[in-house]
């Protein structure tokens, strides 16, 4: 039976390319960056370069960049280093009502430390009001910490402008772009971002490895204390063949960007509107104009998330309702809940990520299938146009 | 590895006694946008015996294959009997549920109850195994309940 | 020219049974964990087989096993989180003097926030006294967290006894045990251990991966916030290739432990017997009985630490001054300090670490070639046995 | 990559004027516990002039070097033009330390001058370039000042 993997925002398969870059630094070049000798002092310099090939991607310099064990681990950091680095500032947090569990139960477990954090609405498409941003900052604010693009709906958010608002108020800003990077042109600069998450496994690199982008003059405590790896700022002996292979992904997705982009927005786009056409209330969640390249979320009306996940599932496809770290707690994402969806629609969502993998046989399978498990579900719903809680 | 055991699968993607009957003798449905589940089920009774049933369900993988063994658990039975049935017995039927799913098989047992509750009180009966069922419970409730575990 | 690596205590090469393992999880076995789909739900399964493999080399519970991104987050968040968890109890830690920087800067970091932090004195072969142990328990007290072995003089602290205080006293039993682990038996159950950090990369599994056991019972809040991952006590997608190589590890080490216990330590003292019957002024640093393996900690007196590294370098010789993570930093050793040695001592000390790699040819090579390093270097220092600071 | 450029190898490795002298004409030493090196320059002089200067050096691969070089660079020059020497002129010669280490090369800078100065002290010269100069003065200072750069 055809597989047909469209969950490429859940993870992504390791490149060839990537692979074969990462695997002489298990064995051969298996040295510890610290250590002084040969095979440890040639990691230290393969090390360097692969952080001015991540920097090469975001526009920043080499020595911004620090690596971390994933994008998770990124979030934390940039929300809690702040936390301790401006607590003479103040204790006001401003962030949205989408992002990432990473960045969401931070704040909470910040919140009850006694911090304050304001979780900005977004519109029916997923967009925050960059007035009621503006609005919502006060004298004690020390971060706004907005996602560059949602993980669920591929919304992305307007960051010059949430930059230039924060340069204004003096305030750092963190964005977690770890669903952005190789999907949409970063310049740290140019969008005024001061701190940016990332993660190798959502670009065709390993699983395990992420980084920090913290501006030059930004400074915040470590995470994780020990030794004085990542210019002392993130101790324990470093994930060498890890973020060897997030260089070369990062290195793969800058010179692809936008063949990459075109090929999977094409593809994307025929997809929904197949769906969309052959399907009677079929909806689409997000926005369409500031929009993640190969994501769509679509509302199958009446038809229930997981056993349209597990019906697709046994014909070979992948797809996911909403973020993968919650579909295991069945909780209802609360991103399509921000963007003002009941529950039924909520619990009849599925989200699609094309990827660079992605063949137009693939999608055509996938369509042909989707209908027919969609009809199939309806038919025997509790639900229809008529009758719903 | 699966989510669900093979049988649960099976009763999943080819559930029995899917869909609605024309001018059925009792309906009664059950669910709750918080557990994101709602069952329907139909019956046709026959001197107290249910001799057919469907479903139409809005649910997961659990909750489409126990309406599926529910009612074909139920069908055949006379209404005590079928009401002596419970969650544990349609759970018991699939083989096992995960954990964080056994909510959706009480969600079954009630549209039962729900049903023949609506059979009993158009017809007047008075059925032993209806004591204390109170149809307009808060749906909620065995959700949380459950959820405990 | 010979490659004689003596440092399998700052990283080991990856074995290639491991690397297999790993393998399939880049490509083809890509799925996230959490997703419902079949490549995910079968990267499930592989993880908890994965988690019953580490579990299994130390007597655990599958369910007590958490993976982390490294040994040094381990102890980050075993002793952050027993503070938070336990606040309403005391504030006061105990630990030694000669811990990893992973669980020190820890400490210093919350002695930060106002916790009180009592540093065991060691011996001069660098053992805790279980009486002083005793003595500096208060009411206060949270955490009692001693490594099992250390990293640069390998002395093995007596864990038994230790987790028996802890028991009497009710007080929470942390271990790291990264340099432990594969390489003396443990049994955590029989050790009354409650926390324990491990690292892959210490017996020949990647970097980037780690666990903290946590007993049953024992509960701490998660140190990285996010993602339902780990039984929510760890969030961040899976580093599926990663676990599944420390895995793959753990399995090995625990069906040759008694083998490579015995091989390592043969050559090991045979090492040492040669270097300090050929040259006079050599001394044994530790504690020949309670001793990793693998470990031999020389002082060659008059020789400096760092001019000896490179030399031995220039020879393909690869061993260190006390740990990797601080050679880069040039600060003294910490735990030669703290079993009394002098700084010129400290200054001319080196850590050798056999490991399952090394030949008696490599051994020989190195005895020749280190024993021609000591007496040139001597030759032209400015230190002898009449002259020092 | 290695920690050291080839030049600094080539004088760690093979370092010239290595060892001691018979009746050397000055002594001089420097160092301390705290920066990790002790240094001896030992020189010949003849009519204010260096003719041979050796060295002993417990340190670093950069205090070796910058022994080398140091020594090296002394020779055939008058005191006064040896006093004029600093560390960074060492350092230019070896074509650059890593920065934790240039503090190594201030330990040859040091050594040398206390040798001079002993020289100085012994046949009562007085010489222009020590003006200033304190052979007592704490020798962790530099250690310190070099460090923050
Ligand atoms: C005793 C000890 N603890 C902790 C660590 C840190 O482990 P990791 O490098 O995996 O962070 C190490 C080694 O680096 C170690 O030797
Ligand atoms: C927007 C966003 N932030 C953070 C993360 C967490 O990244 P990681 O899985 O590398 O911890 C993810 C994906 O899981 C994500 O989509």
């Amino acid at each position: 039976m055809r597989q047909v993997y469209l969950d490429y925002s859940a993870t992504t398969p390791v490149k060839k390319e990537v692979l074969d870059e990462m695997l002489p630094y298990f064995t051969e070049k298996f040295g510890n960056p610290s250590s002084l000798y040969g095979i440890g002092l040639n990691a230290k310099s393969d090390l360097s370069q692969a952080r001015a090939k991540v920097a090469k991607l975001i526009g920043a310099d080499e020595r911004e960049i620090y690596f971390t064990s994933c994008g998770t681990e990124a979030d934390n950091w940039a929300v809690i280093g702040t936390a301790r680095a401006k607590k003479s500032k103040g204790n006001h947090i401003i962030t949205s009502k989408i992002e990432h569990h990473a960045l969401l139960h931070t704040c909470e477990y910040l919140e009850k430390e006694g911090f304050k954090v304001t979780y900005l609405d977004v519109d029916e498409k997923g967009r925050i009001s960059l007035e009621e941003l503006e609005n919502a900052i006060t004298d004690e604010t020390i971060l706004i910490s907005i996602m560059f693009v949602n993980n669920e709906i591929g919304t992305i958010q307007p960051i010059k402008e949430i930059g230039e608002i924060a340069k204004k108020h003096k305030i750092w800003f963190h964005t977690d772009a770890v669903q952005a990077l190789g999907n949409v042109p970063i310049d740290v600069r140019e969008l005024g971002i001061d701190m940016m998450s990332m993660s190798a496994h959502k670009i065709y690199g390993p699983k395990g490895v992420g980084a920090l982008y913290v501006k030059k003059g930004v400074v915040i405590p470590s995470f994780m204390n020990g030794g004085a790896q990542e210019n002392k700022r993130r101790a324990g002996t470093e994930n060498m063949a890890g973020i060897i292979g997030f260089a070369k992904a990062a290195e793969l997705a800058g010179e692809n960007l936008e063949l990459h982009r075109k090929k999977i927005s094409e593809l994307r786009d025929y997809f929904a509107k197949e769906l969309t056409t052959r399907l009677e209330d079929v909806d689409i969640n997000g926005d369409m104009e500031h929009r993640h390249p190969g994501n769509i979320n679509l509302t199958f009306n009446y038809a229930e998330g997981e056993a349209l996940l597990l019906y697709m599932d046994a014909r070979g496809i992948a797809a996911s309702t909403g973020s993968a770290c919650s579909s295991a707690s069945f909780t209802p994402s609360h991103v399509l809940r921000a963007i003002g969806l009941p529950l039924e629609k909520v619990y009849s969502s599925i989200r699609f990520t094309i990827g660079d993998f992605t063949t137009k046989e693939d999608v055509d399978y996938a369509i042909e299938e989707i209908v027919k498990i969609v009809e199939k579900l309806r038919g025997f719903s509790a639900f229809n146009k008529e009758r719903t809680w | 590895m699966a989510m669900y055991n093979d049988k649960v699968m099976e009763h999943f993607m080819n559930p029995h006694n899917a869909g609605t009957m024309e001018n059925p003798d009792a309906v009664g449905s059950y669910g709750s946008p918080v557990c994101g589940d709602m069952m329907e089920i139909s019956l046709k009774i026959e001197d107290n015996v249910i001799v057919d049933a469907k479903f139409k369900t809005f649910g997961c993988g659990s909750a489409i294959a126990s309406s599926s063994v529910a009612t074909e658990m139920i069908k055949g039975k006379t209404l005590e009997a079928a009401l002596e049935l419970t969650n544990k017995n349609f759970i018991d039927e699939l083989g096992g549920l995960p954990g964080p799913k056994i909510h959706c098989s009480v969600l079954a047992e009630q549209a039962v109850k729900k049903a023949i509750y609506d059979y009993a009180s158009k017809n007047g009966l008075e059925l032993e195994g209806l004591k204390g069922f109170d149809p307009n419970a808060e749906e909620d409730d065995h959700h949380h309940q459950v959820e405990e575990e």
